[in-house]
């Protein structure tokens, strides 16, 4: 089989094989490489699973917005799997003075690039989720998020692109990009060389160690963090739930389970043994977290924890696009986190960018050039 | 955060030997067991142990459990029940569920040994009420005192599907088949002879088509499979019961050590994904070490020795004995543990079909299809002979790692010699006293005393018999053979019991001369 | 109590704690204290313990100790209680399970 | 072990069987027929397939159906079940309550 084809992506997570899907479409020829054995193995299985505008930097929102608008109300159908979708609404929720600042800061920044967010009170709080605690003095509200489930969500766009003639290998970890006559086209693995028009790297935080052999440095590192699920439960809510702090978040799926994500403290200094293997403080400390919030949920028993890398980029927004130093490099990494939601609209628009050399969301702000010293 | 110098998890047969090896060097140890009971899996076997005295032969598994805590006790073992570990960590963390708390401890080395779970076979109906695994009756039955089920077919012919269905028949349950689709019975022999002569029928190249019932088991059909483990049509058998019991063999309880990064393999010989590690348990994370069947599957003898042997692998590791001390306490469990691992039953036997004992004498093939060996071919294992006056007849007709009949005897009337392997065979030149020593130290329950000139027309058989109510002198019932079926009538001549028996009673009845050598158990008359 | 082994030939009459009262689906049931739930309900002669979630289909005691999780209740009111490990006390209530409710499917 | 895996490669059409609508992964009612679809779909991993179908994601965490996967995945895939990766653990081992992981005792 040829190892030629239009594009080369290199990441087999939600971002790469939604832009593989887009780009099907488009009726590109693609190959996806993905370095682990599964398909969707980093943050695109162990994330939250929000689909949220509100508290995002106003750089990357648009994009966002775009696929909430566009793309997810007809995912599930467009990918024939239950993606779970839910426009129910986020709570971002805050106790205390300082807490109502952030959220109304984020709400304010929000609000100017023209999202339907705004402040509520603690009762308000209550009457839109009766389980929350007194504790809760506040909140962002965003009627227009919501949650999804990240694991068919990312295989049904594999699912589904690889339906479409894309050809998937795992296992086939990049270790080197090359240049031919000035222009890059060639993706080394460990075991084969591929060639691609355009290679788009979206392999996380592995993308920084892959670009720097084509001499580009992204500027990033990486956060482990961690996520729980509980046992199937009674509805309760369908919102979407985070906290000024960014303590935990989460959602009830429609399976029953909640799924929870939640920091220590440790999260920039995670050894990593390759597994990953969570930290042993963190599920604990999470509970604490939730319960404050969720007394209710105290007996909800925890079937599962998980951990993750998170590629952290310095100023907190992916870096999407062209590169131009690398004519034929598009860079779609450092999603902080939050790339799960994000990803229809981002891969969509990439998609367009290289298929026509324009995209409907301005992504000039997420470009690799924007990276320059403080003063 | 507290630390010890050993965590064990699993207070199991291999966790528990482990504990008291390094205690007994000197290491601060805990054992965790999530159960409330320790012992693991030894207090659901009430059946006599088989190897020979180094591997605590004749001893009852339960009584073995009870040993073993009352030497973790007296070693300084801590042992912390209703403890479940959580999750292991990196350096050496675990996190233990205590009452309604989590706990944090490291150790400086870790043994795991969690044992395994059994595995599950699918068939419709399986998920009705009354379908269970074996080890939920066992559980039910021997720890709880709660039977089971009434009527009840067994799946499974390996040790454990033996075993239980013995146990089922002594709490009082009705045991209607014994199944497997092999075309061989995958136990001891001696195991299925005891079931098989109560009357339990053997359907070898059999599976289940299908459980019946609505809101739980009613009955079940079973069909022969052909070599492809295909049914073959019109070969159904219907059977009415409450229970379908499930003996399918056992997979390691590994989660932990993968969960901790443990380099792991899938080895379908050891059962499943099993860490990778030496012989002494040591895994690719240094000072973790593993033992019994979560390293791969075998049985609590040898289990018992692997965990002595991470015990004092993990002293060495430690610096509490010196690395000369360590190769010479291995070197003895070394060759403790090959003994257990020979015989027709050993692991690196698996899979072959034996068609001669080590003797040159063949292999019953009614003992391998139905469960019992065939009238016609006993009388050709060393064990059997025949003569006028009281004198043992051992049915051992396989090569398995037991010898304790040799040992019983007072009068040195059986041989096995230094290969415990070896069938046993009666040396003539002594004079059996009746004692029935030998018949009560039998684990495989295949020792009968025969006196063939027992009284004019009469021969007496005594009989190993665990069952209650127990039959009295002068009782009048039908003797039934190896097969189960009726042989004869037969009258009760004695019961003995006695502590030395470890209630393995001895029961002896009279029948014509001519079915001694084919009576081989009594039922009473209903 | 015909389920109950009364005297084992090996094990003899085992200890039991003493006979309490609890409840199943409302009605009075006896076990002795301290004993798994499913050990009570089985020597009582209860087969069913929940109907999935899915399809309704029953489910009992399936592997006895505390892994397989088919034998989950509702126990004092709490959902997916292993009662094959959760020993049993005085005036507990217990309850079959329809999904993750005490309520049968058509009232939930 | 990361061994190259072509998504691509033929494994032939999914055939329906008569024993499709046998339940595999008792917690999450999941069936043989949907296993081996779902490898038709391209879930070539038990992991894939675990996060497609959510096998072994239930209250059991894939205790009792983990092997009984693994064995249909290798048939419909053709290879032998020891070279698909192994069932992933994860902590807590055991269902615990949420008030008591959160509830950390120094001893």
């Amino acid at each position: 089989m040829s190892n030629k084809a239009d594009v080369v992506i290199v990441g087999g997570g939600i971002i790469g094989c939604s832009i593989a899907y887009y780009l099907a479409k488009k009726e590109k020829s693609v190959i996806v490489l993905e370095g682990s054995d599964h398909i969707g193995d980093g943050g695109s299985s162990r994330n939250g699973g929000g689909v949220r505008q509100s508290g995002r930097d106003p750089r990357e929102l648009p994009l966002v917005m775009y696929g909430i608008k566009h793309l997810w109300p007809k995912l599930s159908e467009e990918l024939e799997v239950d993606c779970e979708y839910h426009q129910d609404g986020n709570l971002r929720l805050g106790k205390t003075e300082k807490h109502r600042q952030i959220l109304e800061g984020l709400t304010e920044r929000a609000k100017k690039v023209g999202l339907d967010v705004r402040m509520i009170d603690g009762d308000e709080v209550r009457k839109i989720n009766p389980y929350l605690s007194e504790e809760v003095t506040c909140a962002s509200w965003c009627p227009t998020d919501g949650h999804a489930n990240p694991l068919t969500t990312t295989l049904g766009y594999y699912k589904m692109a690889r339906r479409m003639g894309v050809r998937f290998i795992t296992g086939e970890k990049a270790i080197e990009l090359k240049k031919v006559k000035g222009k890059l086209s060639k993706v080394v693995t460990e075991n084969n060389v591929y060639e691609g028009d355009t290679i788009v790297v979206a392999a996380g935080y592995h993308s920084r160690e892959l670009v720097s052999t084509v001499g580009i440095d992204i500027p990033m590192v990486q956060n482990m963090i961690e996520c729980l699920v509980t046992e199937a439960e009674p509805h309760m809510f369908d919102q979407m739930l985070g906290t000024a702090e960014a303590d935990f978040y989460g959602h009830q799926t429609k399976h029953g389970s909640f799924v929870f994500g939640g920091t220590s403290g440790f999260e920039g200094v995670s050894k990593d043994n390759g597994t990953p293997i969570c930290n042993s403080l963190t599920a604990s400390c999470e509970c604490r977290g939730i319960m404050k919030y969720f007394p209710a949920l105290a007996d909800a028993k925890i079937v599962r924890t998980w951990s993750g890398w998170v590629d952290m980029m310095v100023d907190g927004v992916p870096v999407l696009g062209f590169v131009d130093e690398v004519p034929g490099l598009v860079l779609a990494a450092g999603f902080c986190g939050h790339g799960f939601g994000i990803a229809p609209g981002a891969a969509y628009n990439i998609a367009e960018l290289i298929t026509t050399g324009a995209s409907p969301v301005d992504m000039t702000a997420l470009r690799y050039d924007r990276f320059k010293a403080k003063i | 955060m507290k630390r010890y110098d050993l965590i064990i998890v699993g207070a199991g047969p291999s966790g528990l030997s482990a504990a008291i090896e390094a205690a007994k060097r000197g290491l601060k140890v805990v054992v965790f067991d999530e159960n409330e009971k320790p012992g693991g899996q030894l207090f659901k076997q009430i059946h006599k142990f088989f190897g020979s005295k180094e591997h605590k032969a004749k001893i009852r598994g339960f009584k073995i459990g009870e040993d073993l805590l009352k030497e973790a006790d007296s070693v300084g073992v801590e042992v912390v029940l209703n403890a479940t570990v959580c999750g292991m960590y990196q350096d050496r963390e675990v996190t233990v569920r205590i009452g309604d708390g989590i706990h944090h401890y490291k150790g400086d080395a870790i043994i795991i040994a969690t044992g395994a779970a059994e595995n599950m076979v699918t068939f419709p109906g399986w998920t009705l009420p009354g379908v269970i695994g074996a080890g939920a009756a066992q559980t039910m039955m021997n720890l709880h005192g709660v039977k089971p089920g009434s009527k009840i077919l067994m799946l499974g012919s390996g040790n454990v599907g033996l075993v239980v269905s013995f146990q089922l028949l002594q709490c009082g349950c009705e045991v209607v088949a014994l199944v497997d689709a092999a075309p061989r019975v995958g136990g001891y022999g001696v195991h299925a002879a005891k079931v098989a002569r109560t009357g339990v029928p053997f359907y070898l190249s059999h599976t289940i088509v299908e459980a019946e019932g609505e809101d739980h088991v009613t009955g079940v059909t079973i069909a022969e499979v052909d070599s492809s483990f295909k049914f073959i049509p019109g070969t159904e058998k219907h059977f009415d019961v409450d229970t379908i019991c499930l003996a399918v063999g056992l997979s390691p309880m590994s989660q932990l050590l993968k969960m901790a990064g443990c380099k792991m393999e899938d080895n379908p010989k050891r059962g499943g994904q099993v860490p990778i590690c030496d012989e002494y348990g040591r895994t690719s994370i240094p000072g973790v070490f593993v033992a019994g069947d979560v390293s791969g599957i075998e049985e609590a003898s040898s289990a018992m020795i692997e965990g002595r042997m991470a015990g004092i692998a993990a002293a060495e590791y430690l610096g509490f004995i010196e690395k000369e001390e360590l190769d010479t306490n291995l070197e003895e469990l070394d060759s403790a543990l090959d003994g257990l691992r020979q015989g027709m039953f050993a692991p690196k036997n698996r899979g072959k079909i034996p068609e001669k004992t080590d003797e040159g004498i063949d292999i019953s093939m009614s003992l391998l299809k139905k469960g019992y060996v065939g009238d016609d071919e006993i009388e050709r294992f060393p064990g059997v002979t025949r003569k006028a006056g009281i004198h043992p007849v051992i049915e051992c007709t396989q090569n398995i790692p037991c010898n304790p009949c040799q040992d019983s005897c007072p009068k040195k009337c059986i041989k096995i010699g230094p290969n415990i392997t070896a069938l046993p065979a009666i040396n003539e030149d002594n004079k059996c006293i009746g004692c029935g020593m030998c018949v009560a130290s039998c684990s495989g329950q295949a020792i009968f005393l025969v006196d063939e000139t027992y009284e004019e027309g009469y021969a007496s058989i005594t009989l190993p018999y665990e069952f209650l109510p127990l039959p009295v002198a002068g009782q009048k019932g039908i003797a039934l053979g190896r097969d189960g079926k009726k042989v004869c009538e037969a009258e009760v001549i004695s019961v003995k019991s006695a502590p030395a028996f470890d209630k393995t009673h001895l029961l002896t009845m009279k029948v014509p001369s001519e079915y001694v050598m084919k009576a081989r158990f009594f039922k009473a008359e209903v | 109590m015909a389920m109950r082994i009364e005297e084992h030939p090996i094990l003899g009459v085992q200890e039991k704690g003493r006979l309490v009262k609890f409840t199943f689906d409302g009605k009075e049931y006896e076990g002795h204290e301290g004993e798994p739930i499913a050990a009570a309900l089985k020597a009582s002669g209860v087969m069913i313990h929940r109907y999935t979630k899915k399809e309704h289909r029953p489910r009992g005691i399936f592997c006895a100790i505390g892994r397989c999780t088919d034998c989950v209740m509702i126990v004092n009111g709490k959902p997916n209680v292993r009662t094959c490990v959760t020993p049993l006390e005085e005036g507990m209530e217990v309850k079959t399970q329809y999904g993750v409710s005490d309520k049968p499917f058509d009232q939930q | 072990m990361h061994s190259v895996n072509d998504r691509s490669r033929d494994i032939g059409e999914f055939v329906p069987q008569p024993d499709d609508d046998m339940l595999i992964c008792r917690c999450e009612e999941i069936t043989k027929g949907e296993i081996r679809k779902a490898v038709h779909d391209g879930m070539w991993t038990l992991t894939e397939i675990r996060r497609y179908l959510r096998t072994g994601m239930g209250l059991c965490q894939g205790q009792t159906c983990s092997k009984l996967v693994k064995g249909i995945v290798a048939r419909e895939l053709g290879v032998s079940p020891a070279e698909l990766e192994p069932a992933t653990s994860r902590a807590p081992m055991r269902p615990t309550e949420m008030r008591i992981l959160a509830n950390e005792v120094e001893d």
